[in-house]
């Protein structure tokens, strides 16, 4: 542990969460300060995801083995952090994403209600450690700690919806909580260990009645992960939530739903990648996700509302992901990572833009004037009323983000969205796949269903675009300013970079697949950690104790 | 001992789980609270069953025989988390009722 | 390098021209226009040279992995279709460049229509499949932008919208086809998919790849049945007919086929999938166009009966037949967009395109007339025109047997037939509209000749049709054979071009059809003059119609009726759904895996336990039975169980879980019953004749509930019965004393080992904190609940009316005794709680146990005096102990670093006090200390925020009466 | 049954006195519960735990001190502060539950209690006149 | 022999205090009234404080005495807030 | 330094009650104690004055005393004797003690007692009512809580 810059593996959970506790220090009032501090962190975020990822990149190899021991406790003894390509993917997109919504907020969002700031961070905060840990049951810390935070954002601004939405989400995530916890402590009754890889390790020689036992636990903590990812039919809670959230919110919720995802695609291919229980649940992904997509597919064509569309399009992402996953082959597992990637920002960016879309239809002004009502409160009163210009040619933009978003969910040519598809379908039916098997029935339901499921956001989006630009914004700009609409546009300019570089970004995702693909990498990197020298001070007592007990 | 344990989690994860599906918010919380201890008893469990064994180091006594320390620490996490998720929800469920003017989960009397 | 400035000078004409739109010049982006059309022309030209010795490719790297290159590629066929792209343009823009009128935001148009013309390039250039159909998808697009040009029309909005679905359609299925093909192929390039046809036609997939291509194809060229989107179109501009819905974009779908003519073509499916749907189009699509009464209108379905055509010819399969199909994909560009052209100026001219309205116009119109009637005659087949070569080529493919069927034998009858109803278009167009009287409805009365540019275009296409007409082989021919040769190769064909075969069947045919066309129009002329409502026969089959029905049906009205029957919106079904997905994850892997109980070894029950557990037991059905109506009752039932669980805790060796449950427990009881007090009344229903669905659904919980207990009774009975695999326990328990430093394993675990988890717990406490925080402050309560509560009310009444009491004398004589015990146990609770803290490491407590006993200390000072009494005296600062608790536990475990060792490493040792003596000093204690600090903060701000909400009520009470009291 | 190897090295006459309070301590405190679930009125009731509450804890508290003392022959003597505290806690929740018992029977009228007002009480019972002393 | 009568001893008290919980348990099911039955669960937690006692000779461990304090210092916080709730319709004012 | 030395005292000893007797929990229980106490000084009770702290020994021996007979007491009537001539009832009683921690010893006696307890305190009469399990004689209860305890507290506390 003689590289100072280890440490860095540790900096993604951290730093949110300095920031976090940080800010609690000051008072409400002190907005310029406190955005501040939460966009620096933010800034740092990205500027350490980024070197994660570039040694991510560089590998064993490179003389990089991505495994952090806490407390220097050897594994499976302590928790360890493993930032492999994968987590440094996430950690990447994260910060990526956490950059625009937090941008977002600073017009308004964040002075509508308490604390925005530090729930943010620590949203930050959960989701990182989510994708860093290596250990199952600080997984469900993180996981609680992004749920938690990302309960208190939900119901940011308040307002009947958002309560009655919170009180939804809040209710169903806690019992998939419990599933969690049954999950995980099943897992430890019959293996013995909470480490994920030597939860790998043990499970290739363990006895019929303790396989069971695990894969029994298995499936009820595979509930917790479904729940969150969104699978049908665990899933109308998300619809309700993600729509009824403030804007840079909802924004930043899109990556939420990945973190089961990226859960169910990390433990299944250490875990049951090999081995006996090899292919556990996979058909219930495949089929599941299928069904979700079918879902989202239904629920984006028969919504009204824009924000109801876009979450039902988190639903389609979801499912066509668990479905991809389900197949259980590297190729297209590839294709989803990036689809996954693509996905994640369009819905990200979607979401920021609907509530400047909205605004000039009044829909969004109610819902903040409804929270904004003073009830007995004197500090909320001195709601600053928005300032800043109109931009020049704001409609054009909104509509051009809008088209750019339709295209990207829809998956035509010629952003991210469509690579996306093409990198999964060309693994599934396409040059890539193989040739050997044929193709079978579920994969032709797949592809129909992500081609259905692409169709089915063009009508939405044609029509509720039509809708809104053309029909009826007539006349109305909305008041859209520079840091809300610089967000959108750069999320979607990510798209742009994603499309030109695809292969690059294909390489990189393929990478990390292969090296999913073969959990002795990570199970010995884990393993094989060494502690940093032996404790600087042995406790007097030790000597006492070995003769004492 | 166990055949005791594993009714009584039986028995509160029966009570909870039909408090959960109740239409009520005050049903829910205390149904999850219910099974916030079915659980937690649940992950106790799972250590095995000793009594007078805590892990508790003490001269001569042999660790091998002290009950698994491991479930116990995480079922005080998860205390904690589940009281933290309890005091949450009562405050949702506050303002819910507050918003909307009653304790129905769905946030309206009779949902169609 | 040319190609890719070919292809991407468009888009950046595109890019450049909508920069354009705050200028407000409309020269500027027409010139920029105009100049990009020209400059694809000219590059176009230069490179004929090079295709004419083999195709000319470039090839950059994009996806390679995937088989997705940035290739493109011109031969012959490329280069006629980019030429003809380009040149069409051209003459399009110029003409745009006068049609457009003042209003309309020039640059945009100019912008799509470069877009258009860039994609349309990009499809004919590809050398990678794949990349062919992106640039599919973006003349879908750009179309869609081009025809909804006039969004205000709502004619407009929806015929672009039609395009958009139908042709995405088409364009999804297309991409999955060529996805298929690439599979069977081996590689998405254009030469390797050309060179294995053999190998494509013998794949078992090949029917499949073929349809889903043929569905790209007849989508994007409005073939039968999906020809409907092509009249709705007719709202954009008509420049934009003129290039897209004549020369180039419908022609993507028989280009598609003639490029992939080598690869798919001749076997017996690829005939009668391609013959069947292009006779029918010819014949449905003529047939229409007859009774059309807007002129763009019958231009529109004549487009679709020519290119019905074009499709007859390239089912045949037969080489002969694909020069025909190419050809006259050339000549029907040339006539029909200068026919668009046409129909442009009169619009334009006159204001209207109904038939009904326009007569007589060659008076005013003369030499627009003329053209129009050139290219009529082109388009009707008139010999010595461009048209008529091209018939006379498809009278001749079609009378060839080529898959003997039935089809094949009626081709040379509908041929003809589909030639007279042509005739009779083409003649109604010039009939109605240039002869007869003069006009009387016109909206402009006074039409006139155009500007001498606007009409440049159509002079310049008719010269074109003469030309080619007249001397086909000297004009057309030699480029014409390129393009051939690019696509039949050694297959192609001995053909000639000349205008006179000698009198043969075809030359027959064609002048049944001539006479017979003009024989029908005749019968039908004053019919058709009158007729309103669409084709005889046909009049209900209106594909527009049945295409919008069904969206609406599909797409959102099955789609709604499946989202509430799918979906929820309600929690309970979503909860139920949960807990059975949960139950049904537990149970099946042990059902598949044979679970039974066996006998197994247990320690024996000892009766006391079980005793208690019945108490347990009871109070958790009892909770919830009460939980309804009396939640008082349901509370102390729930505390009951909660006792039961830490008796059981120490029962079972577990003295920390027992503390931390027992306060956690004492707190959460008190923050239900803060929250008790805003919740409406609810009284026992005395009606007991509950419904039966209402019944039925409680039966279906209660058997779920029973269920999930069943299932928790096996699934934890079957984890004891096995010990647990030693793994990391035994190591914690030899560890803790000598590594870390501590006689508690549990408090070593939870500052130490696993140290991380507990930061993360706390964090949760409290983020939750925070957020109950937040809430609380936008906290309104419901309209009954905002008034005192009922007992208070009555006890304010009597010390009111009693003039010996004071007012809220009740409640302070009430509290007198209590609260003075209450207050003293203040420091005893501190000091219990610094106890707590002190032993944790070696013995039951810890930091969370001793925070939340803190925390009791100052609820207890609330609930004796209540929230003003306290806060006089009290300045809890609860964010303040929470960011300190924070930062303290982040501190700890970076203050490792500087050692160099990881986060969190702990280190302990026992210092020497003087007077004290050896006192232990673990790093993990200062951590727990954070861990005290916050759990403080965040347990007293959560209460503390409740217990505000009933003061700040009375303030809402104060805001409401103008009276208010002063506070 | 379970047998105490424990307490083996426990002399007898401490066994004894731990048992004598064992019992003593538990009998009291069921008899206050019997008497609290057969006694018929709330402000009977009220009185049936504190036979738990006092003695009955004391001594099991006794008994508890007695044994570890003697066991680990050092004075054990931390069980006291659980008398204490349960000695000055429990009148705390036993007079506020009497007293909102009160309220309660009052508001609804039950002539069974008397009624809340000094000046209504017999004169006689007011044996001096209420005042400062 | 002490320590059988030790032991007798113990079993008995535990079961008086096992049946002394099931009659405040009654008390809590029967109410009648609300007061009843947190005057039952007040009773149920000094019992339960006592069966922990017991439980610590039996086993002969001191570790079980802080779970007994805590009942006998805070158990009373609860049933005064439920008290308090019962009289003012609100816990904290 | 010392706001309330009699209470630091007391947590002191509680503190070395739970920890057991060394020099060094002497020293740590000293500072705890002392800052407990600094914490009771910010709620500012109504100061307590024990002018007679001495005669607190005889109030305690009494009062356990007087449990230990009224246990004897209450078990007897639930045990079945003379139950059909036991009436209970309140009863009430004028103070004279004012002071609040006087009123809450002599409430923690009243309740401790099995067979009394307190129902309700009026400040403006001064009056307390009881509620007494086996009542024959009220004045005799007046008498019994006056003289036996209220003395003895007025003497301690005012
Ligand atoms: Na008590
Ligand atoms: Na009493």
């Amino acid at each position: 542990m003689n590289d100072w810059y280890r440490h860095i593996i540790i900096a993604p959970i951290l730093v949110p969460l300095v920031a976090g506790a940080l800010l609690l220090f000051f008072d409400e009032r002190r907005r310029v300060l406190k955005a501040m501090i939460s966009v620096v962190s933010c800034v740092l975020l990205v500027g350490v995801a980024i070197a994660l990822f570039r040694l991510a990149i560089k590998g064993p190899q490179g003389g990089f083995d991505g495994v952090y021991l806490l407390g220097n406790w050897a594994a499976p003894f302590g928790i360890v952090l493993v930032a492999d390509q994968l987590s440094a993917l996430m950690l990447v997109l994260t910060s990526v994403l956490a950059i625009p919504a937090l941008v977002f907020s600073l017009a308004r969002w964040h002075a509508a209600g308490a604390h925005f700031h530090s729930l943010f961070q620590l949203l930050l905060m959960g989701l990182n450690g989510a994708f860093l840990t290596g250990d199952l049951f600080n997984l469900f810390v993180f996981f609680e700690v992004m749920l938690a935070a990302s309960y208190g954002l939900l119901m940011h601004g308040s307002g009947s919806m958002r309560v009655k939405a919170g009180m939804h989400y809040i209710v169903v995530n806690l019992v998939g909580a419990l599933c969690f916890l049954i999950g995980v402590s099943t897992i430890y009754g019959s293996v013995g260990t909470l480490n994920m890889a030597d939860l790998a390790l043990r499970i290739a020689d363990l006895d019929p009645d303790r396989r069971m036992l695990l894969e029994a636990g298995a499936g009820v903590l595979g509930v917790a992960f479904l729940v969150k990812a969104g699978m049908w039919p665990l899933n109308f809670w998300l619809p309700a939530a993600y729509s009824a959230a403030s804007a840079p919110v909802a924004g930043i919720f899109a990556i939420m739903s990945k973190v089961g995802i990226y859960v169910i695609l990390r433990l299944s291919l250490l875990v049951f990648g090999e081995g006996s229980s090899a292919g556990f649940g996979l058909n219930v992904l495949l089929y599941g996700g299928m069904a979700t997509i079918l879902f989202g597919t239904i629920g984006v064509l028969a919504s009204q509302a824009l924000g109801r569309l876009a979450s039902y399009s988190v639903l389609v992402s979801s499912g066509t992901l668990l479905a991809v996953l389900g197949l259980g082959n590297g190729v297209v597992t590839a294709g989803a990572l990036f689809y996954l990637v693509s996905s994640t920002l369009t819905l990200g960016a979607f979401f920021m833009l609907i509530e400047l879309v909205e605004r000039g239809q009044d829909a969004g002004a109610t819902v903040l004037a409804v929270t904004m009502e003073a009830y007995g409160d004197a500090d909320e009163e001195e709601e600053e009323t928005e300032i800043g210009v109109t931009m020049p040619a704001t409609i054009a933009m909104l509509g051009t983000c809008f088209a750019a978003i339709g295209i990207l969910l829809s998956g035509l040519p010629p952003l991210s969205g469509f690579i996306a598809k093409f990198a999964m379908l060309t693994g599934m039916i396409g040059v890539n796949a193989s040739n050997a098997v044929g193709i079978s029935l579920s994969v032709w339901l797949i592809v129909a269903l992500l081609i259905l499921s692409g169709l089915a956001a063009l009508i939405s989006m044609t029509r509720a675009g039509i809708r809104t630009f053309w029909a009826s914004m007539e006349g109305t700009v909305p008041r859209v300013l520079v840091v809300e609409m610089a967000p959108v546009l750069l999320l979607v300019a990510v798209t742009l970079v994603l499309t030109v570089q695809a292969g690059p970004v294909m390489r990189y995702m393929e990478a990390t697949v292969e090296r999913l693909a073969r959990p002795t990498l990570y199970i010995d990197a884990v393993m094989d950690a060494r502690r940093a020298g032996q404790p600087a001070q042995t406790p007097v007592g030790a000597t006492v104790t070995e003769e004492g007990i | 001992m166990e055949l005791v344990l594993a009714l009584a989690i039986g028995i509160m994860t029966s009570s909870g789980v039909w408090l959960l599906l109740r239409p009520r918010t005050y049903q829910v919380i205390i149904g999850l609270s219910l099974l916030s201890y079915a659980v937690n008893l649940f992950i106790f469990s799972v250590g095995g069953v000793k009594s007078n064994a805590a892990p508790l180091l003490e001269n001569g006594v042999k660790t091998a025989d002290l009950a698994d320390p491991v479930p116990q620490a995480l079922v005080l996490t998860a205390i904690v988390i589940g009281f933290a998720t309890t005091a949450l929800f009562l405050v949702v469920l506050l303002a819910a009722r507050g918003l909307t003017g009653t304790d129905h989960v769905d946030g309206r009397e009779q949902p169609k | 390098m040319i190609l890719v400035l070919l292809v991407c000078l468009p888009f950046l004409g595109s890019l450049v021209a909508i920069a354009l739109l705050k200028t407000d010049s409309r020269v500027l982006a027409a010139r920029l226009a105009g100049a990009v059309a020209l400059a694809g022309l000219l590059m176009t030209a230069w490179l004929y040279p090079a295709v004419t010795r083999g195709p000319v490719r470039l090839e950059l790297e994009w996806l390679p992995q995937l088989g997705l290159n940035f290739t493109l590629r011109m031969d012959g066929l490329a280069w006629l279709f980019s030429m003809l792209i380009t040149g069409i343009g051209f003459l399009v823009v110029l003409y745009a460049r006068y049609y457009m009128s003042e209003e309309d935001p020039v640059p945009r148009f100019f912008s799509f229509l470069l877009a258009f013309m860039g994609s349309m390039l990009g499809i004919v250039l590809s050398g990678n499949i794949i990349l062919l159909s992106i640039f599919w998808e973006l003349t879908s697009i750009s179309s869609f932008l081009l025809i909804s040009y006039w969004h205000h029309n709502a004619a407009a909005r929806d015929g672009a919208r039609m395009a958009l679905t139908v042709t995405c359609i088409g364009g999804f299925c297309l991409l999955v086809g060529l996805l298929i093909l690439g599979h069977i192929v081996g590689s998405y390039d254009l030469d390797a998919v050309l060179a294995a046809g053999d190998k494509i036609r013998a794949h078992p997939l090949y029917l499949t790849t073929l349809c889903l291509i043929l569905m790209g194809a007849l989508t994007k060229s409005a073939q039968v049945p999906f020809h409907f989107w092509l009249p709705n179109a007719m709202a954009a501009p008509t420049p934009v007919s003129a290039y897209l819905h004549s020369a180039t974009m419908v022609k993507a779908g028989v280009f598609l086929l003639v490029r992939l003519w080598p690869a798919l073509s001749g076997t017996y499916e690829w005939f009668m999938l391609l013959g069947l749907a292009g006779i029918s189009t010819l014949l449905l699509g003529a047939y229409f166009a007859m009774f059309q009464q807007d002129l763009k209108g019958l231009l529109a379905y004549s487009t679709i009966s020519h290119l019905g055509l074009i499709m007859t010819l390239l089912s045949l399969g037969s080489p002969v037949a694909a020069v025909a199909a190419i050809f006259h994909m050339m000549n029907h560009a040339t006539f029909k967009a200068s026919l668009f052209m046409a129909a442009g100026i009169i619009d334009h001219e006159t204001g209207t395109r109904d038939m009904r309205k326009l007569s007589g116009l060659f008076r005013y119109l003369p030499v627009t007339g003329i053209l129009a009637m050139v290219a009529s005659a082109a388009m009707a087949g008139v010999p010595l025109l461009n048209g008529f070569i091209s018939k006379e080529m498809f009278f001749a493919e079609t009378v060839e047997t080529h898959a003997d069927s039935l089809l094949d034998r009626l081709m040379p009858y509908l041929a003809t037939l589909a030639g007279a109803f042509s005739v009779a278009y083409s003649l109604r167009f010039i009939h109605v509209v240039f002869f007869g009287p003069p006009p009387t409805e016109l909206p402009n009365p006074k039409p006139h000749e155009p500007p001498h540019w606007m009409r440049f275009p159509m002079e310049f296409l008719v010269v074109a049709c003469l030309v080619v007409g007249i001397i086909p082989g000297l004009s057309i021919g030699p480029f014409l054979h390129t393009a051939v040769v690019s696509v039949l190769g050694s297959q192609t064909p001995e053909y000639s071009l000349a205008v006179w075969h000698g009198i043969n069947t075809p030359l027959i045919m064609s002048a049944i059809a001539l006479g017979g066309g003009v024989a029908l129009y005749i019968l039908l002329k004053d019919y058709l003059a009158k007729c309103d409502d669409g084709p005889p026969l046909f009049r209900h089959l209106a594909g527009q119609r049945i295409f919008e029905r069904v969206l609406v049906t599909v797409s959102w009205k099955w789609a709604r009726f499946l989202e509430s029957r799918l979906g929820t919106r309600s929690l309970q079904p979503q909860l139920r759904l949960v807990v059975a997905a949960g139950l049904l994850a537990g149970v099946v892997p042990l059902a598949i895996a044979g679970f039974s109980s066996q006998p197994m070894i247990l320690s024996t029950v000892d009766p006391a336990f079980a005793a208690v557990w019945l108490v347990g037991a009871i109070c958790a059905i009892g909770a919830a039975y009460q939980a309804k109506y009396h939640r008082l009752a349901a509370l102390v039932l729930l505390s009951g169980t909660g006792i039961t669980t830490c008796i059981t805790f120490v029962w079972l060796s577990a003295p920390d879980l027992a503390i931390t449950q027992l306060l956690v427990e004492i707190v959460t009881t008190v923050l239900i019953l803060l929250g008790l007090r805003w919740l409406p009344k609810r009284f026992e229903k005395i009606d007991n004749s509950v419904a039966f669905i209402s019944r039925a659904r409680r039966l279906r919980d209660f058997l779920l509930a029973i269920a999930c207990g069943a299932g928790m009774f096996v699934f934890s009975y079957a984890i004891m019965k096995q010990p647990v695999p030693d793994a990391i326990a035994s190591y914690f328990l030899e560890n803790a004393y000598s590594q870390g430093g501590g006689r508690n394993v549990v408090n070593v675990i939870l500052v130490d080992f696993r140290g991380f988890d507990t930061m993360g717990e706390i964090v949760v406490l409290g983020i939750v904190a925070l957020t109950v925080f937040a809430l609380l402050r936008r906290f309104r309560p419901a309209p009954d609940s905002i008034e005192k509560p009922e007992q208070q009310r009555i006890q304010n009444a009597f010390d009111l009316e009693r003039p010996e009491r004071s007012d809220g004398e009740t409640v302070r004589d009430y509290l007198l005794v209590p609260s003075v015990i209450m207050q003293w146990m203040f420091p005893v609770v501190i000091t219990l709680a610094v106890y707590i803290f002190l032993r944790g490491h070696d013995l039951p407590g810890g930091g969370f146990a001793a925070g939340i006993t803190m925390a009791i200390a100052f609820l207890l000072q609330y609930l004796a005096g209540g929230v003003r009494w306290a806060e006089d005296r009290l300045r809890v600062l609860p964010l303040r102990w929470m960011g300190v608790g924070l930062l303290t536990a982040v501190a700890t475990g970076v203050g490792a670093w500087v050692l160099d060792y990881p986060f969190l490493t702990s280190h302990s040792r026992y210092i020497d006090i003087p007077l004290v003596g050896k006192a232990p000093l673990a790093s993990a204690l200062l951590f727990d200390l954070g861990v005290f600090s916050l759990v403080v903060g965040s347990t007293v701000l959560i209460l503390i925020a409740l217990a505000h909400q009933s003061v700040r009520t009375h303030r809402v009470r104060a805001i409401e009466t103008p009276k208010a009291e002063e506070l | 049954m379970s047998t105490i190897e424990h307490a083996a090295e426990l002399p007898a006459w401490a066994a004894l006195v731990v048992s004598v309070f064992l019992v003593l301590g538990s009998g009291l405190v069921l008899m206050g519960m019997l008497g609290f679930v057969r006694l018929s009125t709330f402000y009977e009731r009220i009185h049936a735990p504190t036979l738990g509450t006092s003695w009955g804890t004391g001594s099991i508290v006794i008994a508890s001190m007695v044994f570890f003392s003697v066991l680990s022959t050092r004075p054990v003597v931390h069980e006291i502060l659980i008398g204490i505290f349960v000695t000055v806690t429990t009148p705390v929740t036993l007079m506020l539950l009497a007293r909102a018992a009160l309220h309660r029977d009052r508001s609804e009228g039950n002539p069974e209690v008397p009624e809340d007002s000094p000046a209504e009480m017999p004169a006689e019972e007011s044996g001096e006149p209420a005042g400062r002393a | 022999m002490s320590h059988v009568i030790l032991a007798c001893s113990v079993v008995i008290a535990q079961v008086f205090l096992v049946v002394a919980m099931w009659l405040a348990m009654v008390r809590m099911f029967r109410g009648p009234r609300a007061q009843d039955r947190v005057l039952a669960l007040d009773a149920l937690y000094v019992c339960s404080m006592l069966l922990l006692m017991v439980f610590g000779i039996r086993s002969g461990h001191t570790i079980y005495f802080e779970a007994s304090l805590i009942i006998g210092m805070l158990g009373f916080v609860s049933t005064v807030a439920l008290a308090k709730f019962l009289m003012r319709g609100e816990v904290i004012e | 330094m010392l706001p309330y030395p009699l209470l630091s005292l007391s947590l002191l000893i509680m503190w070395l009650a739970l920890n057991g007797f060394t020099f060094g929990q002497l020293i740590v229980g000293g500072i705890v104690s002392v800052v407990a106490s600094w914490a009771m000084a910010s709620m500012r009770p109504s100061k307590p004055r024990l002018r007679g702290w001495y005669l607190l020994p005889k109030l305690v021996w009494i009062v356990l005393y007087d449990i230990v007979r009224s246990n004897a007491a209450v078990v007897w009537i639930l045990l079945g004797g003379h139950r059909e001539k036991r009436h209970s009832g309140f009863v009430a009683i004028p103070l004279e003690l004012r002071d609040p921690t006087g009123l809450a010893v002599l409430a923690v006696i009243i309740t401790s007692t099995p067979g009394t307890a307190w129902m309700e305190y009026n400040s403006g009469g001064g009056t307390v009512l009881i509620h007494v399990f086996d009542l024959v004689d009220e004045d005799g209860w007046v008498d019994l809580i006056k003289n036996r305890y209220e003395k003895l507290l007025v003497e301690i506390f005012e």
